[in-house]
Parts: C-alpha cells; structure tokens; sequence
C-alpha cells in the first residue's frame, strides 16, 4: 500500500485563539534573554568565518542602512516619489543570505528591495539613481524603488505584487537545472506574501521537480498594519514546509552569521542535488511599512524592544568582544561609509532625467512597426 | 450640502449602507483597523466593529471568491482591493463566478457584490502600480462597471452600487481622492447606475470624459471658451451600461466628438464609444471622433516620463481644435 | 515568546522520489486484505445505523450509478453534448457525506456534480434535463453537465473551474456564521484542486476565522490523465491540514457508511463550534475523467482492482450479510430505481427547449435597459 | 505541399522549433503523457522527452509565472494553457510579469515566451469554458496576440512566435482545429506578426474577421458573389500589433467595411479596428463600420441557444448588404 492510505487518525486542529493584536509579546526579562543567547550564538559562529568576510558584512549592512536613512531625507525633500519600502532593521538577512552565494547564482525579491539590490552587487550610485528615477538608475529610471533590475549581476528585480516573484524566482531555478549549470537562485518575500496562492503552487513545483531554488521568507511578523497572527491561522512558517515536504530551517534574522550559515546550508543542497528550501528568517522592521505609513499600528515600546537587537548593533558589539574590530576602525568604516552614501547621492542629483523618447523604448524586444512587414515582404 | 473630498463621499456612502443594510459587510486589505490603505474606510470599524469590517489576509483571490459565495446566500459584500492592479489576483472569481452565476444557475443565484478601490495612475509607483482596467471588466456581460469623478457621483452611485442585485465593479481614481466637492447628506441621496452626467453643456464639440479626465475636459472647454469654440462635455460614470443615448445627442447637437481616457487606447472604452457613435450617428459627424488616450506603453517611474503618460489639458484643447479643423 | 520561534531544528525534507506512473501498486493480496478490512468495519459501522437509513443510502447510490449509465448511453447518442464528467465509482462519498447533513445546509462542487445534486435533493428528472438542455433543466437547460444548480435544495452549483468552489463555498460558510445560522457547507473538489492557490488560500481563511466549512477531497487518484504522484509533491492531503492548523480526517471513500461518520463528526464541530474540517476521502472513477477521455493512462488491471471494491457492491453485500436487504428486495429496488431513471429519461426528452428568448435573460438581476434612467430622471 | 489540419500544422510547429532550439521547452497541462488536451502537443514526449515536454499540476498561476522566469533567463517556453478561459487565473503573470519586465527593467530582461492554447467557443461547454480573451490581452503594450485561421497560418505564426523575443498570445480556435489546408514542409517556412492576409480580393466591400470568422466570411463572400457584391476578406491574423495598414487599403477600395467576431462585443477588437478605419479613412467610408459579435451574454449550454450566440454566415451575408445599403 502507498503511504497516501496510511493516515486513519483524526486531527481535529486548533481551537480558539487570539484574532487581534500584537503578536510577539514577550516580557522583557525574555527579551534580554533573547539578545543573550542571539550574542553567545554569534559569537561562536564568528569562529568559522575569516575577518575579513566577517568586516565586509558589517560594512555592506552599514552601507545599506546609511544608503536607505539618506533615501528617507531625499524622499520627504521631494527628491524620490511614489512608493518607498525600507529595509531598517532587516539588514541581516539580505546581506547574510547573499553573501552565501555566488556572483553568478541569482536573487528575486519584492518591492523592499534595495538591500538586496546593494548586496547583489549593484553600486548603490545605480540604486539611489533609480530613486531619483534617472537615467543613471539601474533600470534607467523607469522602474523606480519597487523595480531595481541588473541583468550583470544577475539581480532579477524587485517585484511589486506581493508573492508575484515566487512563481518567477521557481522558473529561474528551473533554468538552472534546465541548463544543467549548478547557479542557485534565492527568493525572497514577506511572511504576508505566504498566504497567497503563488507560495502554495510554487513550492509544490519546486519540490515536485526539485529545483534549487531557496524561499527565504522575510517573517518581519507586519504585512502593512496587519500582525502575523491576524492574518496566518497557523504562524510557524518554517512548518508549512511540510506541506510540501520541502527543506526548511527557522532561522533568527538579527544574527546575520546564522541566516549566512543556514543559507549555506540550503546552497549546497540546491548547488548539489537540485533541492529547494524554505527558510523562515525571523526579523523586524524598524520604520513603517513604506515612507507614507502612519505606523500607528504598532507601540513605540514594541518597535524599541526590536531595536534593542538591532542587527548591526548586535554584530558591531560580537566583532569588538572578539577582537575582530576596535572603535576607531569602526569610526573609519562609518566615515568611509557616509562618504560612498553622498557620493551617490551625488550620482543621483546629477544624473540627467530619462530622456523623453525612452517613454517609447523598450515596451518589445522586437518591436514591429505598423506596416514594415509588408514591405519586408514585396521586397523579397 | 457640506463641500466634502471624494474620499469623505465614499466613506459616507458606505457608512449609510451598512448603517442601512445589516447584510452588507466590508472586507479588503487593512480596511479595518488600518483605516484603510488611502484611508477611504476610516472609523468604519469603530462604528460596525470587527465583524462587519473585516481585514483580510493578501489572498485577493480567496476573498473576492469569498465575497461571491457570501453574496449567492444573500449578504451583500462590499469587496476593497487596496488597488485594482491586484484585482488581476481575483480575476477568475469575478469573471467565471460573479459575472457568470445568474446565467448559468438559470436564474437562480444573482450576486449583489461590489468590488471597489482606486485604480488607474497613481503618483511615480510604476507599471504593475498604475493600470486602468476598466475595459477589461466592461467587456464582460455580467458585470456593471461604475466610475465616478466627483464626490457627489461618488457617493451617489456608490450608494447604488451597493444596492444593486449585480456584481458591480466600482473603480475610484486614487489622485481624485482629495477633490472636493458638494454632497448631499440626504441618505436617500442616490444616483442611477447607467446615467450619463452632462458636466458642461456646449454647441460646437462634445468631449466624453470619465474619472480623471473630467476635471481635465472641464479645463479644456474653458480655454476652449476663450478661443470661441463651445465645448459640452459629458461624464458616463457607468460604463456598463453605457448611456450612450445622451452621448449621441450630444453628438447630433455638436458634430464633433472627443474621447478622452488615461487608459491604455486598444481596445478601450474609447474605442467602444467611437464605434456606437459611428454607428447610430454616423450621418451627423462632421469628423472623425477623435480617441485622446494614455500612451500605450507601460507606466514608467521617472516623474518627467510617467507625465507624458498620461493625456493632459493641452492634448484635450487640441483634440478638440483638430475636430473643428482649426 | 510567541510560539513562531521555538522551531530551530532544520527538516530536510525527501529525498527523491518516483515522479511517474500509477500510484496505487498495491499487489493483489494486499487489495484483498483492504476489501475485507472495509467490509469488516463496514459490518461494524451498520450496527449504529437504523434500517431505513441504511436501505436509503443503498437506493441512492444506485439510482446515481444507474442515472449516469443512462446518461452516458444518451451522450453517445449525440442527446447530450459537451463535457460530461461522470461520477461511476465514487457514489459513496456524495452520497454518505451529505447524509450526513440537513436540508438547509449548503453544497458546492466541481463539474462532476450529477451525484451530488441527486443527493442533495434535485429530481433526476431535472437533472437529465440539464444534461440534455432543457429548459426543465435544475438550471433551465443554461449552465449543462457542470453547472447543476438548485436554490430551493441549497446545491450551490457544480463550478467548471478546478478549485473555483473552494472561496466560493468558504463565503457560503462566511454567511452562515454572519448571520448567526446553524448551517453549515460542504464542499467537493478533486485531488488535483489541492495544489491550486485557491485551495490554500482559503483553507487558510477558514480556520483564521473559524468557518463551518467542511472541505471534502475526492481523492480518486488522478486529475484527467495526471496521477497523483506526478502532480503533487507530499500526497497526503489530510496532512496538508497541519499548515493551517485545520482539522482533518483521512476515509476510505468505498465505504459510504465511513464517509457518513467523518462528515458527522466534522458536522459537530462546524455547526456547535463554527470550525472548519479537511477531509480526505479515497476513492476511484471506475469511468474516463469525461466521455471523450481515451483513458489510455491506466491499465485495465488497475480499475479492475479498483472495482472489486466497488462501493455499491461492497455495501450490498454488508447489507446482505447483516440481514438488512435480501435479494428479492434488491431486485425490487433495482427495477424501482430503472424505472425512476427511464421516468427521468423521458422528461428530458420532453421538456422543451429553452425559448429563444431564454438567451437574452438572467445577464442582469436589474437590468438597465439603455435610456431607461434618463426617462425615469425626467418623470420624476 | 501536404494537406493537413490545423491540430497537426501547430504539432509541426512547435516540433520543428523545439528541434531547432534546444532552450525551447513546452509545459502544460496534459500536454506530455496525454498527449493534449486536444491533441495538438501529441508524440512531443516521445521524440523530446521529459525533460523538454513537462506536465503540470493545475496551477495555472504558477506554471505561467515559473514560464516567464524562466525567459528571464533565456530559455523560450511554450506554455498551454489547456484552454485560454485557465489563463484567467494567471492574468497576473502574464500581466505583470510577462508584459512588463521589459520596460521595467530599462531594457535589461526581455521575455521570449509563447502562450498558447485554444479559445473561444468549442461544443456546448457552457459559460465558464466559452470565452474569447483576445482584446483583453491586447490591450496591454508588452503583449504580442496571434489568432490564426488556417492550418499554413498556424505553423507559420507559431513558429515565429516562438523565435520572437516578447512575449506572445497565441489563440487556437478550438473548433478548427480539424480544418485542413496545404502547409510548407519547409523547415523555415515562417509567417511575419504584424502582417494582415487578404484571404480573398473583392471590389465591393471588405470583412475584417479573425480566427472562427474567417471561414464564415468566406462562405459569405460566396454567397454575396451571388449576388452581385464582390467582397474582400482581410485576416489580420496577428491583433496586436495590428497591420491597419492592409485594412485601410482595402477600405479605400470598397469604401464600406463590416468587421466580425465570435467575442462578445463592448470594447472587443471590432470596436478597436472601426476606431481607427475612422480615425484615418473617415472620408472614404460610405457607409458606419458595422460590427458582429457574439452576442452580449454569457455563453449558455443549451445546443439551440448556443447556436444563436455566435455570428452566423447569413448575419454576415446580411452585414454586408447592409453597409451597401441593399
Ligand atoms: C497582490 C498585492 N496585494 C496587495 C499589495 C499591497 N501591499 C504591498 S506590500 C503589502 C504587505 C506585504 O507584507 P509582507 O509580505 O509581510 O512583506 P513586508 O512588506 O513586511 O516586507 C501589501 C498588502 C500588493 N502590492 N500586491
Ligand atoms: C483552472 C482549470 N484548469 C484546468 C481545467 C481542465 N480540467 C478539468 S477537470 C481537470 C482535472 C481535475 O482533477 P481533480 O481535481 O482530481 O478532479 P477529478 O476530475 O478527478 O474529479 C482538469 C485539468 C479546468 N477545468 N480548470
Ligand atoms: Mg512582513
Ligand atoms: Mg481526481
């Protein structure tokens, strides 16, 4: 008999649970407790990695959240428009996954996606061009901050419909093994973005025809105003994996060694034997869900609490107990940072608005102009 | 009657309605304790509380599909998407299901629902962000598609809207929401779906105008004035049904006929207006109608590109100068 | 802390997997072991069961069988058209799953719906009717072989989009527990429905807000011509539960009487505690996925197998074993029931057909003729 | 030149192209071990294997997105949707994804993929299986749409569109796909997009008509020979873009147009074509365009209510007479 036939017992779910608010009310001895134990881990993972991997990650989470404070200034100057997604207080996950992969290995994501853009390896001159929506920009100003694209650095783009990168990031995976090439693909989203089909029918696919793709969920615990648990009748994402008897791994996204590590490990599954993964990076968002969010969702108290095990604090204060780092190559690294910031700003001021004919570019490859294959064809 | 935005009108009309009406019920992304991503939903919730106004998770298929099913049994569902580029999520329950329900069941199950939010272009949020889809929904026999662009409309025909026994969609403008204008506070205050609205009346040309580009037809017939040609514009506000019989007086009056939309043109609305023009008023044109729509190409970011996007005040003037062979 | 963070384990999922062929393999002697299993606890399960209850379920199974045999001869004489799905081999889940309700609950299901509009209450005569389009149809001849519908029973249709019931019937449930009613709703759909987004979609919703949903998976193994194992990557759908917390429940769908308890028990829990259930049943078409279907995906062998546990005959011969039927009575009911299947015959040949004018209605529930509002303006 | 149908010259299609590329891959479902839904991809599995020719779960959504991922990255998928009315649930993906990623990206990833499979009507499938999708996905630059309606017309098109670097719509009519024609062995034998076809020269007036229409309008152009009206039958074969040149040449020959189409009509293709015979051969038209659609409801079961659905030859015969004003 086939296993489907094996399971005759009744499992009758959950009963009542809280429908409402704030989902992670944990006192604050439990919260010191957690920055504890997040440290002691961080620090004998610190072991395994060379100093100067170790430094470089410091500085791109630096320079990511110093690049993304300057777009928040040119946004409410006026200087950026539209929608603005910021990634404070996420830092750790991009830059921990990325820096688990290759060059050439690929990366999707949603709309919060300049972390992703810099640590893929887009010169954040490109990025803050694209704010600007200039012809400097990576997709020369016409997608803006929800659509960084670079095809060199195989950064996929930022998509803009919640789950809408999933079923893509599935098909660049499949590429992959189409090819036979071993180049793995991550793909990220929101733990809101769980809920919508795309999720379901795509991890099926990946699991179904084992493609090495790494879903990281970015479990922030907000889709906009609204808390996990309002929105997700069972929050343990990393289990739903099982759904689909998929890979998976809970990791704690303030720790960018241990979301580098458990990408790692996901990596070499896909790089190898073509498997995927889903990885639950737990996380938060220090600033509203973009630059016009009033916020009013979430208490002062509930948002410090996070801070207190903020990402770059937290690693800053591993590499100086270990020794990795001292104040004043800290200071130099901030100094170094804020200069590569304004440059780019810089970039962005001056580089010259898209021009007007570029309205009408680039809408097909091979674009057919009305009545050019008539005579294309007389003139055979 | 209060000068009130668009954003207050809407937000009246739905309050009155559930206030109205215990089976209607509102359900969208954060549109109950968020107050509503462009805040059209405010204190609805305080006032109906949680089980009326309902957040929902991002699964715009389920829940339009939800919605459907609610209203087969009679409630009546007011459906947000916090856009309408993410109604293409939930295009196979609005289509095969709520269009489609009364005819196949024989008769038997209609499906009083509204599926509203803004939809066209924003401010620089970029292609997936910014599309107008109203032809895509009007295509659809089954559907009644509802646009308005004042807060009088606004209110008027959502109230109808909601009280209709069909699937309507009802698609607001998001740059409109801050518009002001006069409304009534009557609550029997209601305006009939399928009712074209003369917004000015004129002699010499006609410009059908919907949502966005009303106050921009408005524009152009007054400088229009100035250059002595006298322009009666006309606002559908349903564009299924389409009232096309108070176009085409309009049209045998005038002669001259401008389409204006910022919407994609193939196979638009204008497109549709143009042809039942032609066909039952083909003898009093004195020239072609003239299609005035938003390029056909993607919405871009750049904020100097994504202008030129969109039809303008001069566009208009001059549409209506090329129809009057000035 | 909130429970979302006690997962650190890392679950690697399966290996690989056979991704062809025909799932159910099991060797013959294990196909014997099941069918006496299922007679056994079919045996046991009467005992809880009054007599008349017993002999209606057996009636019905047999007038749905016997109706689709007719239906079937009449497609291949051109009287019906379209798609036609039949229902052959899997009587006992419509009919032992909506015994288990009232008349004023609620079902929906796929385009193989003949079963469970006869279960739920629609005349045979009506239903061949539709078949045959007429306007004596339960949907005046206008929605066909997969758009059955009867608001007087509360059968909410057949729906001919995969997984197209499944939000629908979570907003039926919506309703229910809105207006404050005891009802509750089952809904039917087929294995391959499961991997659809609107499976997970809703499912989710249903037990965040806590439906009186009762969601019933037709297992029987294959969608069209796809098995199982080929289109989905962890197979067990009652598991699939887990992800969202939902209740569930794994049933032998040849045994009616196993069918009729699960959904009773899953009926308890919707209409006292508004909770949802997933059930899995197994089952098999004994027929094509539709009168075109060449089939060619299966041996013979295979529904032979199958058909040995014919849920009509294994139930009759329960019933003979336990005394409950003899086969005079059996012969009886079997003319009784060929005689109602011939009366629904001729009613459809009857019936007229819909009048021309039958196009043009039923577009709009108020219809807007064009100019009507400006008339009813001006007279006002 | 071999006689073979429509099913067939689309099956030598996309097995010629997959033998040309090897980054060509079809996906579906159905479309491996079963041969099709309706034939058309039958004995692809068997000469290209599994790796090249997969059969999918039923998610529509998601195997049209992994698709456009996979262009992303340069492979060419050809994705069959078992019929068009599916690829309602994955309007997003192809909407979003697919017609965008070009522009939106400044240029950077373009998206080599065919989207085909049948639309339209078939026999009596009732209102949820019988849509036409045409103008719905025309109407949004990005997207190429290619209806054909001979079995030469089928392969050369398709093979085409599987070389062309965009994103294409490719509607097969699910009626004639057993329609026999003479079709080029010629492995290069392409067709252009964007080139219209006069399937048959007349003097008198012209029908524009795609897909299923095309041989009615035929039959039509007969009988009108009859009597005494000699018709031009132009296919435009690709919707978008569309070749208005061809169309405007003939309408300035004939001077009176009738466009028809099996789709329902408000803001169909017929609308978008009239617009622009107005647009720019207002002054040689003698008479309004005249439209035939489908008509304006769902599509109903019944075989007598059905066939009174869909434009006949005789409402074609009776369009034309009418723009002649006979
Ligand atoms: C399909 C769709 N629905 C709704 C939106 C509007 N929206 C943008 S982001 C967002 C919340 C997403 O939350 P999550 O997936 O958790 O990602 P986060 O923003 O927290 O990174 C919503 C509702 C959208 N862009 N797409
Ligand atoms: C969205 C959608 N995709 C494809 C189809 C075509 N189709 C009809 S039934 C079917 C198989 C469904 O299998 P399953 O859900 O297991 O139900 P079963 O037919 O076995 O009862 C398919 C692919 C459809 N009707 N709808
Ligand atoms: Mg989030
Ligand atoms: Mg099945």
């Amino acid at each position: 008999m086939s296993k489907q036939t094996a399971p005759s017992e009744t499992s009758t779910g959950s009963g009542e649970k809280s429908g409402t608010g704030v989902i992670d009310q944990a006192p604050p001895k439990a919260v010191a407790q957690q920055l504890k134990t997040v440290k002691q881990e961080q620090k004998q993972r610190v072991d395994d990695v060379d100093r100067e991997t170790l430094i470089g990650l410091y500085r791109q989470m630096l320079l990511v959240r110093r690049f993304e404070e300057k777009a928040a200034e040119a946004y409410s100057k006026g200087q950026i428009g539209g929608f603005c997604h910021l990634y404070i207080g996420q830092e750790a996950v991009a830059i921990g996954a990325i820096s688990a992969i290759r060059p050439d290995d690929y990366v999707l994501t949603s709309y919060r996606d300049h972390g992703h853009a810099i640590a893929k390896g887009i010169s954040p001159d490109a990025v803050m061009a694209e704010l600007f929506g200039k012809a400097g920009g990576c997709s020369r100003g016409k997608g803006g901050s929800m659509h960084m694209f670079d095809r060199k650095a195989n950064f996929m783009g930022g998509h803009a419909i919640v789950g809408g990168q999933i079923p893509l990031a599935t098909g660049v995976a499949f590429a992959s093994k189409y090819k036979g090439t071993d180049q793995v693909t991550l793909c990220f989203f929101g733990e809101a973005a769980v809920n919508q089909g795309a999720f379901h029918e795509s991890l099926n696919m990946a699991q179904l025809w084992k493609l090495p793709c790494i879903y990281i969920c970015e479990n922030n615990q907000y889709g906009m105003g609204t808390s996990l648990d309002r929105a997700m009748s069972f929050q343990n994402i990393a289990e739903k994996a099982s759904a689909y008897e998929i890979a998976s791994e809970f990791v704690d996204g303030m720790d960018v060694l241990a979301v580098k590590e458990a990408t790692a490990r996901a990596v070499e599954r896909a790089r190898k034997d073509y498997r995927p993964t889903l990885i639950e990076v737990r996380t938060y968002r220090f600033m509203g869900h973009s630059m016009s969010d009033p916020g009013s969702y979430r208490t002062r108290a509930e948002i410090e609490k996070h801070q207190e095990r903020d990402p770059i604090k937290v690693f800053s204060s591993t590499l100086k107990e270990k020794g990795i780092i001292d104040d004043a190559a800290l200071a130099e690294m901030e100094k170094s940072v804020r200069e590569e910031v304004e440059q780019a700003l810089r970039f962005a001021e001056e580089s010259p608005q898209p021009d007007s004919e570029e309205l009408f570019t680039n809408v097909y490859a091979n674009p057919i102009a009305p009545g050019s294959q008539r005579t294309k064809l007389s003139n055979e | 009657m209060a000068v009130i935005t668009m954003r207050e009108a809407l937000n009246q009309a739905i309050r009155e309605e559930m206030l109205r009406d215990p089976d209607v019920f509102l359900m969208g992304e954060e549109v109950a304790e968020y107050q509503g991503a462009y805040k059209v939903t405010k204190g609805l919730l305080e006032q109906l509380g949680p089980k009326r106004v309902i957040d929902t998770p991002i699964t715009e298929l389920g829940f339009a599909g939800l919605g459907v099913g609610a209203a087969m049994v009679g409630l009546r569902p007011i459906i947000e998407f916090m856009t309408f580029n993410f109604s293409i999520l939930a295009t196979d329950q609005i289509i095969n299901s709520a269009a489609k329900m009364l005819y196949m069941s024989g008769g038997q199950f209609n499906i009083p629902i509204v599926f509203r939010g803004p939809g066209g272009s924003a401010f620089q949020v970029s292609s997936q962000h910014s599309q107008a889809l109203e032809s895509w929904f009007a295509y659809f026999p089954g559907l009644k598609v509802v646009m308005p662009s004042t807060p009088a409309d606004a209110k008027g025909l959502l109230k109808t809207s909601i009280r209709d026994d069909d699937p309507v969609i009802f698609i607001e403008q998001e740059r409109m929401y801050g518009n002001k204008g006069e409304v009534s506070e009557d609550p029997e205050f209601t305006i009939p779906l399928g009712l074209a609205d003369i917004k000015r009346e004129g002699a010499d040309a006609t410009i059908v105008a919907r949502s966005l580009m009303v106050p921009l037809a408005l524009k152009a017939a007054e400088e229009l004035e100035k250059q002595g040609v006298s322009c009666e514009v006309i606002d559908p506000r349903t564009i299924r049904p389409l009232d096309i019989d108070t176009i085409l007086e309009s049209v045998k009056k005038t002669n001259r006929v401008v389409v204006a939309e910022e919407s994609h043109p193939f196979c638009g609305v204008a497109a549709e207006i143009s042809l039942e023009i032609m066909e039952r008023a083909f003898d009093y044109l004195d020239a072609p109608v003239k299609r005035v729509s938003g390029v056909d190409v993607p919405m871009p970011y750049a904020k100097n590109l994504e202008e030129l996007a969109i039809p303008g005040v001069d566009q208009l003037v001059a549409a209506v100068r090329e129809v009057s062979y000035m």
